[in-house]
């Protein structure tokens, strides 16, 4: 342990498809990055991006049943990547399914706008999606974007 | 949670500080109890409390709309975070809802 | 996803020896309990029987090197149970390392007061270790004990 | 951080909302910082602010007592919640320290 994390840290969590949990894995992704000292706007980004991935997993992958879920966190420097994995029903079509408002679930007031806000809210996003298998999205964001550069974001 | 009040026929919803899947689902069980046993016709989202909210909040807010629009009713939305009127404006909602910007605003749709 | 997770949830968190991981383990771990609306004293003392079995697996089993450290935590009705594990170094005397202010730490000011903390603010410790192979923390904690029996804990 | 400051060879040191052992090792550095600068007699420990502490803190308290005893210093506690009151008293501290329960007391030792 002689290392401090200053650098880098990484964290894996793994949890089952209840609701309560999508609380849980966002708090856990906040406080993840805090030691970077993140804007409100960049935690609050952030947070929204992993909740609409970690959402998606729980109600979208296991449709019936109960079912693991991964949260993969790393950090290094300032760039954060997130990896929601799940062994679910897939997403035969991925393309079509990141369109704004498109939804399957009518059964549930779902607004269709959960992969429209991770990609508005996150840095970049790759959906990789096999029927049957599951569906991984990889999440990656850069924090403190706007004082190195100094935009204003 | 108790976030719905009705007040002449509009219903008052006082968000929650955090509005997930999870909790949207409990709004929306709140919501549908107030429209039993109350003659509902507009509705105001009252996001002053509220500093997170993903996706799930649109679909509430989406549902509303479909619920009241048959009846002429009017959903009005008070409050939020930028963030959170950045969704908003996303997902194109604010071309099917009344933003109200001060208490009086508000008052006036229930007085 | 059907059933909500009211009587139980589960989750797994690994992570490295890093300092800045005991935050991140304690506030997931307050979070994760925190369904079950616990007073104030319930989660403060929860988080400090949870944070000294994670410090102690980061500053003492990998007392040289890099290594990973596994947080387990259960929820069944009011019943918490916490596993902390570690592939580290071990403990040769377990009983006498639980006596109050034992430390073999002493270029580090730790007090030795961890183990005592951990049995008094949970409800049940049970450490396992092999000098080598590593070492296993269980904690119990019942949550919400002075509502259901009337008492004042 | 910056939690450490000097006034009449007294080190007051206000502790942080978490001390855990990453935060107190922190501190720890900020109090040889103090030590190397000024003259330092007397401690006094700041626990206003602190919400969360594990036998880190305890630790923090022993190593600052070990290091003024030499020169017939004294450590004073003040303020914690009623967790932190109770491992204090766990660790027997209390046997090596002064706990001072109002500012006026604590204004007495510096002033
Ligand atoms: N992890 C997943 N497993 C299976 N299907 C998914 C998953 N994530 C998303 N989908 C599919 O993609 C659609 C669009 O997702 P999204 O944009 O988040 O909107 P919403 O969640 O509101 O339906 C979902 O309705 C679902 O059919
Ligand atoms: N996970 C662990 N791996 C190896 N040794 C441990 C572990 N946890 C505790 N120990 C040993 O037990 C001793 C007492 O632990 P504890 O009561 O928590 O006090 P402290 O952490 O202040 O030393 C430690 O000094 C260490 O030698």
């Amino acid at each position: 342990m002689r290392q401090a994390g200053e650098t880098g840290n990484s964290l894996k969590m793994v949890f089952r498809n209840h609701p309560e949990n999508e609380r849980i894995v966002r708090t856990t992704a906040a406080v993840f990055v805090s030691i970077l000292d993140p804007t409100l706007e960049e935690i609050s980004d952030f947070k929204t991006a992993v909740s609409e991935a970690v959402t998606n997993a729980i109600i979208h992958a296991y449709p019936e049943s109960g079912g693991d879920i991964e949260a993969y966190f790393k950090r290094e420097n300032k760039k954060i990547t997130v990896i929601i994995t799940d062994y679910g029903v897939g997403i035969k079509d991925v393309k079509k399914s990141m369109q704004p408002l498109y939804t399957t679930l009518h059964t549930q007031e779902r607004s269709g706008m959960g992969f429209t806000f991770m990609e508005a809210f996150s840095d970049e996003i790759t959906v990789k999606s096999e029927p049957g298998k599951g569906t991984t999205v990889k999440l990656i964001k850069i924090m403190g974007k706007g004082e190195e550069c100094g935009e204003d974001l | 949670m108790n976030c719905c009040h009705v007040k002449n026929q509009c219903l008052v919803i006082r968000l929650p500080k955090e509005i997930d899947h999870c909790q949207a689902e409990q709004i929306r069980q709140e919501c549908e109890r107030s429209f039993m046993n109350f003659i509902i016709r507009d509705i105001i989202f009252d996001f002053s409390d509220t500093s997170f909210m993903d996706s799930s909040g649109i679909g509430l807010i989406l549902g509303r709309v479909r619920q009241i629009h048959p009846i002429n009713g009017k959903v009005y939305l008070f409050g939020g975070n930028e963030i959170i009127r950045k969704m908003l404006e996303m997902s194109g909602i604010q071309n099917v809802v009344t933003v109200l910007d001060t208490i009086e605003e508000v008052k006036e749709v229930y007085e």
